[in-house]
């Protein structure tokens, strides 16, 4: 299939007003048009991304089957891909578009599930280090919400450590055999493709051995397994790979540059809240507590008048302002080049740490009835459990650790950490009994 | 936990150490999950063959400690409990026989024996409802109707409510607070479950609606004296339950300095990482710190000191907010694995916090020691 | 500070930095501990001529901003005069400009324009007594007396009020609260000196003892409007004092990098060691979380947006906790040359710790946040 | 002078009473009549050692002075020296003895001046390492409060890297002669003789190339400088050795043998607190603010029935509580050797980050009066400058970052860092722009 039979972005709108969009305001009322006449309204509590184990299967698949839809008319409206090239069916616009594209989306249904690691870092890695072929035959179904992507990245054995990867690819003639597993794939088990990072040389040190491949998840040989977390939810899977063959042409970057690949990957997975490849409404992208919450967590607590209950409400506000202040001051930063890329990092230890922050507030505030709660008990229950989950904010994509490392290290330029891993074969490095796959 | 621990309660310790991995590994632990009781009642009565109920009860009614001081000797235990987050009414079965066990000595409710001697047995399980003072939620009120008492009020929440055969509650009568023991089939008498943050250990309100029971067989101790009773009852219970917070946190420190050693990130040991390491110093200096004031306020509770009430609520408002905070970092330590199910982190994780909620968060307790303070620096 | 600056506004920094670098370098700062006000009548008039007083004030009445928002460029002078612990009065006197300039302009108090002048020059200083509302203590309450006003009451803590040639103040008339501008030789005007943690900035209680002066002179803007002034001048008073906190921090950990290179221990520069590389990245976090409020609240202030307040308020609150633990965190690096006299990381330890309190704590602000915040869910 | 021209210890009491010391009880019995005949009570607010300069240089002599006459009657009364042999005029008597003592003085003067660090760890050192001929000269001055030592072991080099000692002992004849500088020594101005580690061979790796020496403070070459804090606090003095003359006789262990003899000397540092050799009352040996003062702060601002207020100072009454039953503990445990020697890294720990705490506490408490204040603001005075000075806590006596590495790497068995100065010679260690004379 070549792009010329595929379905045109923005075949809804005339070819008129698709030009108009160079224009900023008139790009914003046609979107601000598009989006109240075709995505519902949400309530302000849906806004936030607490983890809890919200939706059956059943719902899960039919909010992932709403959000295809949802992207699908972004596309046929001209909003998909607003920074991509038009020939991959982007609309070839500023990041700009997708920041106003952004705040008039607050308040709407949006297609959350696809952005993450769909457009970011996947999209955005295939766009910079693929082939032609690979950008024309994916790129286009992605944004018409066709083809929703997976990081391989993780692997049980290797924490932060992503360059570390044991899962191995041999050649055999124009193919790739992989084996090994990777972890931590949110919603895997209702995706499409993988980008996959994997070892193709023990021969030479841990950057130097590594290649990525693209991966169809309903290949032979991907066994999925979903993760079951302290409090139930099952987003999370874990993938085993056992002979999954995929051809050479699938293969993204050079042979054993890998890491070359990586680099970028980690970039994008980084900048995700201030890339101009994703749509999300301004202000979200903070999987923590929403402060709104804690007033009528300390309401149905009935403290909600106790200075201390308003000491920690304002503590908590005052870091949700300061992390949406920093995150603008950042995606500024390094728009402009005045901060390093790596900078990012800094934004991610900070929502890390507020967000645990802001759990534990709610946790305080809800007092005993948070660790104990009857069915009736509204806003104070479950907050408990969003305490036992609350260093999810400085694990999941990168934990805080790995974000003061670079920030001491890449933006202050402090040495680096000692590695044993560095100038050794892979095969080499000392692993350590919890390493082993 | 003491340093040194008397040969009897070091083979006290053992005994339940053992009788816990062979019966509620973790693995038992997550499938209880799934149960309504979240204990299974055989391995409650073998338990108590162990001791587990005995110690704050008098030798006259079948009690005993090893040490001669057996609220000391039931902090071992419920270390060791906190070290396998075990299951079972241990909180509250033990503060309902030492109640019982008092009122006996003071001779006023001799009825009370068959249950106490049910309590020790393990056959029988009891449940305290602690007053609003002692960090429950709401009162219950009785009034006379002839030989009998009619109670109305709820309680939450209430250990093991859903489990128990009777209740130790207090009422306010028209001769003044007093505490009653009522059967859980008495007529309105109901439980509601609630939901909690630990897997194994139940909790529900205790709704009383009318319920009637002759006043010579319900009253516990001196008609008129619950305050002073509820006082010692409070400590007690914030003593146990800090023993046992310290002993999960002890656990979740001890499985996660394993990890550190066992778990290498580029090619090192996280053990040798200096960010780590020095988290690791700090959660050992909390580890240590509650050990030091859990086993303080066991020893002035026990003895009775004047600073007794003020080291308890010392003890709870630290464990729970160092305990949390240890248990996090240990949490952060593993990574993402940490907060998996089939991971034994969370067992922990989980004791402690619903511990922390129990008879008086951190919040209420520092507020506590504020006027503890206030008062004993004034009278200075 | 803006990532961003303007070629004219680079242009107003440097000239700031460059001069205070010459004039108050801190071998000066130390000396002037020893003087009474503080900093020296020719500095403040020389800083004047670079654009210190103006950027609040009108063009009609000789003031003028370099970008077209005076607040904003006025941030970037803050930010210096925190960057070196400068001297002078910087808030006050832009405060007092900043109300000349608005009731001039309102043609209500054309009487003011010399004293306006002053300040432009540098010749005048002028102190404004914060209200209750913004952080001060006391009350001043003002009689009709024929065409005088009598007024009696104390504020404190007032910035510069030792050196100030008049002060701006908000007293309760029977009209309502009211803004006057007070000459410092008035009879009955007395301040006390106030110590402070900072070693220039003066800080006094100005005491009002039936203190008589004409209505026609010492009214600012419109009689009874003063609530709504006194929020616009709180706000002010805010940025500018974040902007200083900011770069009272940015110089603190600059100098604090800049010695984790230098500085070896064991073979190793500090800037190695993994613990201490982990507290940098978290100072850094705050360091940026601080500039990128400080500016948010500048940027809503000078445009008058909804939030204004509460961002002020989060700024200055988040400043002022995160700006103290940065700079003991410093110290803390130092070891113990951090806290000596002759080290220059105190000057911005003091500087910060005297701005965290002023205009209301951080603990205040936050009640201030947490109030608008629920007043803005509720409408929502 | 012979010991036996000496004035003997317990002069002033009967044989028989003497002998009687042996039994706890009656120790108690004797040590509280003692203490109440001969010493004045002291009021609570005076047992807490605010960093704060409180004495005039006149004031401060006065108090030396009145400390040496208290020693005196300490050692005239057999109460002097507990635990040190009697063959060096101590008392022989046990631990136990010295917490007795320490118990029965709580509440009444003491000679703090005189006990750190010349009691511990100089007298302990001398004790252990020292040789016939310097025990019989010190030790009995010292019990008799005739002598005061100082350490000198910092240098303005060195921060916590103190066997990296930079001041030079080159041997001539029967002499030593010394060249350096020491810094914060406590006291220095006032006192007699200091316990000197200096380096004697710079072509071995730092810890075998250090010899200990007996210093008289007052020696030729020996100058001293008093340095300002930054709340005007005189207390602390560097000192600048120049070619100062030291007989072989007053060297301590062996010639480059001086890191057995600091091992066991910072180790003494450490168990401060809990030394057998040290006279202090019971609770005390903290030197930040008293949780006590709190109440009467909060009052003072207006804010003590104020719930955030009782919470903050519940907090701090928690963190003392605390701390005093972890140094119970701690010395237990190091005592029946349940808790290896370097666990007293752990009280450090926690006393420094605690104190810190209730410093900053006390600020909260005192709100915007914390930085300016009248001279008639009472409790509300100089609380601003106390939190200038918080970070002392965590500095004084040892970092807690050394003090995290203790713990991890001595009590926990963690690998330890990567140092550079480990297996080379001294002289080609890296020592950076900031670590020269």
């Amino acid at each position: 299939m070549t792009s010329e039979q595929e379905p045109r972005p923005g075949s809804a709108v005339s070819a008129a007003e698709l030009a108009a969009d160079r224009d900023l305001d008139s790009f914003r009322r046609r979107a601000r048009a598009f989006i109240r006449e075709n995505l519902r309204a949400i309530e302000p509590e849906e806004r936030f991304g607490l983890m809890r184990p919200k939706l059956s299967d059943e719902e899960e698949l039919a909010a992932v089957a709403r959000e295809r839809e949802v992207q699908r008319l972004f596309y046929d409206h001209g909003f998909a891909g607003l920074c991509f090239p038009e020939e991959y069916h982007g609309r070839g616009l500023t990041p700009a578009h997708q920041r106003v594209f952004n705040e008039e989306i607050v308040g709407y249904e949006y297609p959350g599930r696809l952005q993450a690691p769909t457009f970011s870092p996947c999209a955005a890695v295939l766009l910079e280090c693929g082939t032609e072929q690979q950008k024309r035959r994916h790129l286009p179904r992605i944004l018409r919400g066709e083809e929703i992507w997976m990081q391989f990245l993780s692997e049980p054995s290797g924490g932060s450590d992503v360059a570390g990867a044991l899962t191995t690819a041999v050649r055999e003639g124009d193919e790739w055999v992989l084996n090994g597993s990777k972890i931590w794939t949110t919603g895997a088990w209702w995706s499409d493709w993988a980008l996959c990072l994997a070892r193709t040389n023990w021969d030479v040190p841990k950057h130097r051995g590594l290649t990525v491949f693209i991966l169809p998840l309903r290949a032979e040989g991907v066994e999925l397994h979903r993760i079951e977390m302290l409090n139930g939810l099952k987003d999370f899977c874990q993938e085993f790979l056992t002979d999954v063959r995929v051809p050479d042409s699938d293969r993204v970057g050079e042979v054993d540059g890998g890491w070359t690949v990586g680099t970028r990957w980690l970039f994008h997975e980084r900048m995700l809240h201030n890339s101009p490849f994703v749509t999300m409404p301004l202000g979200t992208g903070y999987s923590g507590t929403n402060p709104a919450m804690l007033v009528d967590v300390a309401r149905a607590a009935g403290t909600l008048d106790n200075p201390r209950s308003r000491d920690l409400i304002g503590e908590a506000r005052v870091l949700d302002l300061a992390r949406e202040a920093l995150a603008g001051r950042i995606a500024t930063g390094i728009r402009s080049g005045r901060m390093p890329d790596q900078s990012a990092a800094i934004g991610r230890l900070f929502t890390g740490v507020a967000a645990t922050r802001v759990t534990t507030i709610a946790f305080e505030l809800a007092g005993a009835t948070a660790a104990a709660w009857a069915e009736g008990d509204g806003t104070l229950a479950e907050i408990g459990n969003d305490f036992l989950m609350r260093q999810v904010s400085c694990i999941g994509g990168g934990t805080t650790e790995m974000a003061r490392n670079v920030i001491s290290e890449r933006v202050l330029g402090m040495p680096r950490e000692a590695a044993f891993d560095r100038d050794r074969p892979f095969r080499d490095v000392p692993r350590g009994a919890r390493n082993r796959l | 936990m003491l340093l040194e621990l008397s040969p009897d309660q070091e083979m006290l310790r053992q005994t339940t150490a053992r009788f816990l991995a062979d019966h509620v590994p973790s693995d038992v632990l997550r499938r209880l999950r799934a149960d309504d009781a979240g204990f299974d009642r055989g391995y409650w009565a073998e338990g108590a063959g162990l001791g587990w109920t005995s110690l704050l009860v008098d030798e006259r009614h079948g009690g005993g400690s090893v040490s001669g001081t057996g609220l000391v000797d039931l902090t071992v235990i419920a270390h060791e409990f906190g070290a396998a987050a075990a299951p079972g009414p241990l909180v509250v079965t033990n503060v309902v026989a030492a109640a019982l066990s008092a009122a006996a000595s003071a001779d006023s409710a001799a009825a009370h024996e068959e249950v106490l001697a049910g309590l020790l047995s393990g056959e029988t399980i009891a449940a305290w409802c602690p007053p609003p003072a002692a960090g429950g939620t709401g009162e219950i009120v009785g009034t006379a109707d002839g030989d009998d008492i009619v109670l109305t009020g709820v309680a939450r929440p209430v250990e093991a409510a859903g489990q128990a055969d009777c209740f130790l509650l207090t009422a306010r009568l028209p001769e003044g607070r007093t505490q009653l023991l009522v059967p859980a089939g008495t007529p309105g008498v109901s439980v509601e479950p609630l939901r909690s943050v630990d897997l194994t250990r139940r909790l529900g309100l205790v709704r009383l609606d009318a319920a009637r029971l002759p006043r010579a067989a319900a009253v516990v101790g001196e008609p008129g004296t619950a305050d002073e009773t509820d006082e010692w009852l409070r400590q007690l219970a914030l003593v146990i339950v800090c023993a046992e917070t310290t002993g999960a946190m002890q656990a979740a420190f001890d499985l996660t300095v394993r990890w550190a050693f066992e778990r290498y990130s580029f090619g090192r040991p996280l053990a040798s990482y200096q960010a780590l390491k020095h988290r690791f110093a700090d959660m050992k200096s909390w580890l240590e710190a509650t050990h030091a004031l859990a086993d303080a306020a066991a020893a002035a509770v026990a003895a009775g000191t004047p600073d007794a009430a003020e080291l308890a609520s010392a003890a709870k408002a630290f464990s729970g907010d160092y305990g949390g905070e240890l248990a996090q970092d240990c949490v952060q330590m593993h990574g993402g694995i940490g907060v998996t199910f089939e991971h034994d982190l969370h067992l922990y994780l989980r004791r402690i916090t619903l511990d922390r909620a129990l008879y008086g968060t951190p919040a209420d307790h520092r507020l506590r020691v504020a006027d503890a303070f206030e008062h004993s620096k004034e009278r200075a």
